[in-house]
């Protein structure tokens, strides 16, 4: 099955479009995903890049991020309308740092324990948030992940208390 | 009936809620806020039977919540048949619920509406993406407008959307729909010659080119406005499927559920299941979350998602579990919904027997999609079409949005469900020729107009994923040529 | 299941009609009063005519040619009461 | 298509259906219904659903009795909701009682039942009704109404169920004569051969006569109508206000229907007037302290087949051999359909007539200058 089938992508659908850093490329330091396997016609994510980092011609191309000028600053994370853009991090040693979008309560802080989600929703351990700032209401939180489960987590869920 | 359902903080909408007021219902003191419709405040509290069939049988619940489908029908102060869902509460006022067809109104003390003549350049119907567009592109150009709109707030379906809207910047991509809808409120508010009605309904065009606006409210008006020009963007409403019980209270469309929830920030439920995976069931399942509603699934007919990927995983890591090939086949429950049954189908569609999954849950959303809401272009007397692309019956046009009655404009849902990027630019075209029409030829219109339909046509409708709202499109837009044997009743190619 | 939660007629109450012989929508719609109530025939009109389409084999644009009278929504009387036009 | 058949009717309105039915119960049934658009999409379904007898002349008056006799068998048999609620003239002018009183009269004399009421006894038969402005009434107790849908619909089925073949969305283009004598009938979808034909278009009747050079003296005036939502019985009769010639009726699905007069072109289209909204509410909302929060539904327009003399044109054709016209009801075709449907079966069996004066309606007339008089044409 598919991700029009499943609503989640594998790590090879997105090599096949072509959106996926090299490795060698995560490991470096970090960098925005796009996944983004559609061709919307959207282009928030390239016009809010303030180093022109993705690159589109027509407004229903797929988002390309140039990995040499991506940094990984995450502006594009809470911009993006389809909440589609992460930051991957892999440059650390033993662990993974993910950048997603939040847009639930309670508010994300730094230092806060939360559940790790996978793809398909499920809790698939805990992780701790290392970053979190604010953009119009969207949480932009960075998490450490066991490395294992760079690709695998995409969501947290901050238990109430 | 007890609970509260009201949202108190929300992770992306601030609720500013009007001034506390208590009104009775059925004779029992309930607290409200102003500013919210009586339906919301009494769904508040609890409340989810609203009325009856016009047999006085079958308990009907909030359905619609835009005052369209007359699933709310109440007595308020001794008026029947008042839709108590676009009915704005007032300190001591008496509702009852109405079991099926009621007596004559009881209440005889009344002030008639004033009458008022307008003449304008420009009428438009609806204050919705392109309504709001087309207003302000027209007046700009110095055109003097009359913006009407049936809600008591502009902004149509924005005013529902929590999320980011995608396209391009120059058309409001990237801000959230309920932000759009407040800037280009703000916008039409500021211009002298933009006249704007809410709850205001333009209910038909009438010999001698005059359409009736019924102003409701504490002054009510009846505005015969004689345009030059109208253009309408009437947008759409919802489309409902069959099912065991598919009446019963707790099943609602999704924009009703939006409504509940995003305006009136009331909770419609604790357990949802969505039927349909289209953009708007995707949407709707990720702000059921945000406002806590438990979501327990998505029910999708076809092997695959109907909207967008990135909507889907967004609702997917979040643990909503999609059911593929799957339908509703019934609700269970005395006076609301308590469970909810889905099906496997076949290749024909049909529900295979034994494949029922039953759930718990107290709301259904129908999200199964939309239809153009064509009745003033089919009363106007415009040649229709009806193209299942676009969601249903559909005006042809020209290119430049132009029906075949002739100064008749149309953009926005109500040519063909399309999104509010395609809105926006079909509303400024819309503005655009109809500016031309009145007289206002410069250069720069026409080279403006040109760009659009450029963009329009060759490049954001050559996305895949818009490939279908397009093929639509092309099925009703016809030349200038064709339009004028339309007109004459000559061409039949439609 | 019903169809025209106006004036409450069900799935079951179309079909029947069909067979019956009102196969064609306007002879339905009166016959069952579907799309006669105050929501004006929006939500049911329309599936009607697919359900019709479905059982009688004929396209939908045969069957089906709106017909929207004014007032598109229903109107108090109170507002057609002042005579007395004012100008603006 | 060539199709043959022994009698073809132009128009599957309430007069071709209700001929047919009679020539089905009589044993004639190789009949084609032949229709413009749907049964019923012209005058029939537009109409105010209202029937009586108390009419000003001696051929209405006939006619009429037959119907009135003819609808609660009808209703019987053909499961027609029709009730006897009766008919009333709010007056509100001395003149006005004056001339009423000579009218009650010749009804007297001629079996009508009706009545000169106070409007006391107004009150009484209407609740909520104001009647600070009226001096009296005249109350038809005999008068009634019925389902205009169901009436067209079960008589439908049941004649097709007896082999009638109706054809719909067909227009006929004209009639096709050999020797003044009426062959067949040009249709949007070809010739349809008939041995005998009715015409019983409605509005559409005078053009289609025009075809064959037989000139009726036919108007098509443009009248309104609204209905409102519906709403719990509250009053049965169908009440006319005299001054303004308007009409108000609770059909019998509980909707308000309104009929006012306001002045139109004959001929012309019958489109949306505003101000039709204005003069219906302005009449009955001083009758009914309620009616502003009542909401209208729907406003139709339609035509009146008006005659020179405002009754209608039913009989054979004498230019013609085999042609039968019924048209020109002047605003009360429905009410007579019953009895018009019987007369009509009649003429085209060519068997006797059982209505006094029914040969006065006869095309002819109007060039022999035999003209019916009648005063009491509403709304």
């Amino acid at each position: 099955m598919g991700y029009k089938e499943t609503g989640v992508l594998s790590i090879d659908d997105l090599k096949e479009k072509g959106l996926l850093p090299s490795m060698e490329r995560l490991e470096k330091g970090p960098i925005a995903i796009a996944e983004c396997p559609e061709e919307i016609p959207c282009n928030i994510c390239a016009n809010v890049c303030p180093f022109n980092a993705i690159e589109m011609e027509k407004i229903y191309d797929l988002p390309r991020v140039n990995p040499d000028k991506c940094i990984g600053c995450g502006v594009c994370v809470p911009q993006c309308p389809g909440l589609a853009m992460f930051v991957i991090d892999l440059s650390k040693p033993g662990k993974a740092l993910i950048t997603l979008p939040y847009e639930f309560l309670p508010e994300p802080k730094k230092g806060l324990k939360v559940k790790l989600l996978s793809r398909e929703g499920k809790v698939v351990g805990e992780g701790v948030i290392v970053k979190a700032w604010q953009y119009d209401k969207t949480w932009t939180v960075t998490v450490e992940v066991p490395r294992d489960k760079w690709f695998e987590v995409r969501a947290i869920w901050i238990p109430e208390k | 009936m007890s609970g509260n359902y009201r949202i108190i903080k929300h992770p992306i909408i601030d609720f500013r809620r009007g001034r506390r007021v208590i009104f009775y219902y059925e004779d029992k003191a309930i607290e409200a806020y102003e500013g919210e419709s009586i339906l919301a405040a009494l769904y508040a509290v609890g409340y989810r039977v609203f009325s009856y069939s016009s047999d006085g049988k079958r308990p009907r619940g909030a359905f619609c919540m835009i005052g369209k489908c007359s699933s709310c029908l109440s007595i308020v102060d001794d008026v029947p048949n008042t839709r108590i869902c676009i009915e704005p509460v007032r300190e001591g006022v008496r509702v009852y619920k109405q079991r099926g067809i009621a007596e004559v109104p009881r209440k005889t003390n009344y002030t008639p509406a004033e009458t008022v003549e307008i003449n304008t350049d420009a009428l438009i119907i609806g204050g919705g993406p392109a309504g709001l567009q087309a207003s302000l592109v027209l007046a700009d150009l110095g055109l003097d407008v009359v913006l009407v709109d049936d809600h008591f707030r502009l902004g149509g379906q924005l005013i529902k959307q929590t999320h980011r809207f995608f396209g391009d910047k120059k058309f409001y991509g990237g801000i959230r729909g309920y932000n759009i809808a407040e800037k280009l409120s703000k916008l039409v508010k500021e211009k002298k010659n933009i006249h704007v009605y809410t709850r205001a309904y333009a209910y038909g065009l009438f010999r001698n080119n005059i359409v009736g606006v019924a102003v409701r409210g504490d002054k009510p008006v009846n505005l015969l406005v004689k345009p030059k020009i109208i253009i309408g963007s009437t947008g759409a409403c919802e489309k409902t499927i069959f099912f065991e019980n598919n009446d019963l209270p707790g099943i609602m469309g999704a924009g009703g559920a939006q409504t509940l929830m995003n305006e009136y920030g009331v909770r419609p439920g604790d357990r949802a299941l969505i039927i349909g995976s289209g953009n708007v069931g995707l949407i709707v399942s990720y702000q059921l979350l945000q406002a806590g509603v438990k979501v327990v699934g998505i029910a999708e007919i076809l092997p695959h998602i109907g909207g967008w990927f990135v909507h889907a995983a967004k609702v997917r890591r979040l643990g909503i579990p999609f059911y593929m090939r799957h339908t509703i086949t019934k609700a269970i429950g005395s006076n609301r919904v308590e469970k909810a049954e889905i099906s496997m189908v076949n290749d024909k569609f049909e529900p295979i027997p034994g494949s029922e999954k039953v759930f718990d849950v107290d709301l259904v959303l129908l999200a199964v999609g939309l239809q153009p809401n064509y009745a003033f272009y089919s009363q106007a007397g415009a040649v229709l079409k009806y193209v299942p692309e676009l969601g249903g019956l559909a005006p042809i046009r020209t290119k430049y949005m132009e029906t075949s009655v002739e100064n008749l404009y149309i953009a926005g849902d109500a040519s063909g469900i399309e999104e509010a990027t395609t809105a926006f630019i079909e509303g400024e075209i819309a503005a655009l020729s109809a500016a031309i029409k009145l007289g206002v030829d410069k250069e720069s219109i026409r080279k403006r107009r040109d760009e659009l339909l450029d963009y329009l046509w060759n490049e954001y409708r050559l996305s895949p994923v818009v490939s279908r709202a397009r093929a639509g499109k092309l099925k009703v837009t016809v030349s200038e040529e064709e339009m004028e044997k339309i007109r004459r009743g000559e061409y039949d190619g439609i | 299941m019903i169809v025209c939660r106006c004036e409450n007629v069900s799935l079951a109450n179309i079909e029947e009609a069909i067979d019956k012989g009102y196969t064609d929508l306007e002879s339905l719609k009166r016959y069952l009063r579907i799309g006669m109530g105050p929501c004006q025939g929006r939500y049911c009109l329309v599936l009607t005519a697919k359900i019709l389409a479905r059982k009688t084999g004929k396209k939908f644009e045969e069957l089906f040619m709106p017909m929207n009278r004014p007032p598109l929504t229903p109107i108090e009387f109170k507002f057609f009461m002042n005579k007395s036009f004012t100008k603006r | 298509m060539t199709l043959k058949t022994k009698l073809l009717i132009i128009g599957a309105g309430i007069i071709g259906v209700m001929t047919a039915k009679f020539l089905v119960d009589k044993g004639f049934n190789d009949i084609v219904i032949v229709e413009k658009k749907y049964p019923g999409s012209g005058g029939t379904y537009r109409c105010a659903t209202g029937i009586r007898a108390s009419f000003t002349s001696l051929e209405h008056v006939e006619l009429m009795k037959r119907s009135i006799n003819l609808w609660p068998i009808l209703s019987k048999q053909h499961n027609i909701p029709y009730k006897r609620g009766g008919y009333i003239w709010l007056l509100s002018r001395p003149e006005h009682v004056e001339l009423f009183k000579k009218i009650v009269d010749f009804h007297h004399k001629h079996d009508i039942p009706t009545k000169i009421i106070s409007p006391e006894e107004i009150r009484e038969i209407v609740p909520t009704i104001r009647t600070d402005n009226l001096l009296a009434g005249v109350y038809d107790p005999l008068a009634g109404k019925a389902s205009c849908f169901l009436s067209l619909l079960n008589i439908l089925e049941y004649i097709k169920k007896k082999g009638v073949k109706v054809i719909i969305n067909t227009p006929v283009y004209k009639l096709v004569t050999r020797n003044h004598k009426v062959v067949g009938a040009m249709t949007s979808k070809g010739v349809i051969e008939a041995e005998k034909i009715l015409v019983a278009a409605g509005h559409g009747s005078k053009k289609i006569l025009d075809t064959i050079g037989l000139d009726l003296p036919l108007e098509n005036i443009p009248k309104h109508a609204l209905i409102t939502e519906a709403y719990k019985p509250l009053f049965d009769p169908l009440l006319i206000d005299w001054q303004t010639s308007s009409y108000i009726v609770q059909v019998l699905h509980g909707g308000f229907l309104i009929g006012a007069n306001i002045e139109e072109k004959p001929n012309t289209p019958p489109t949306n007037r505003i101000d039709y909204l204005f003069l219906a509410a302005n009449i009955w909302t001083k009758y009914f302290p309620w009616l502003p929060y009542v909401r209208v539904l729907r406003y139709w327009t339609g035509y009146y087949v008006m005659t020179p003399d405002h009754h209608p044109v039913i009989g054979p054709v004498e230019e013609y051999e085999n042609l039968y016209v019924a048209t020109g009801f002047s605003g009360h075709g429905f009410m007579m359909s019953p009895a018009v449907g019987e007369a009509m079966a009649n003429y085209i069996l060519g068997q006797k007539q059982n209505i006094p004066y029914i040969e006065n309606l006869s095309p002819e007339r109007f060039t022999k200058g035999k003209l019916v008089k009648e005063i009491a044409v509403f709304g």
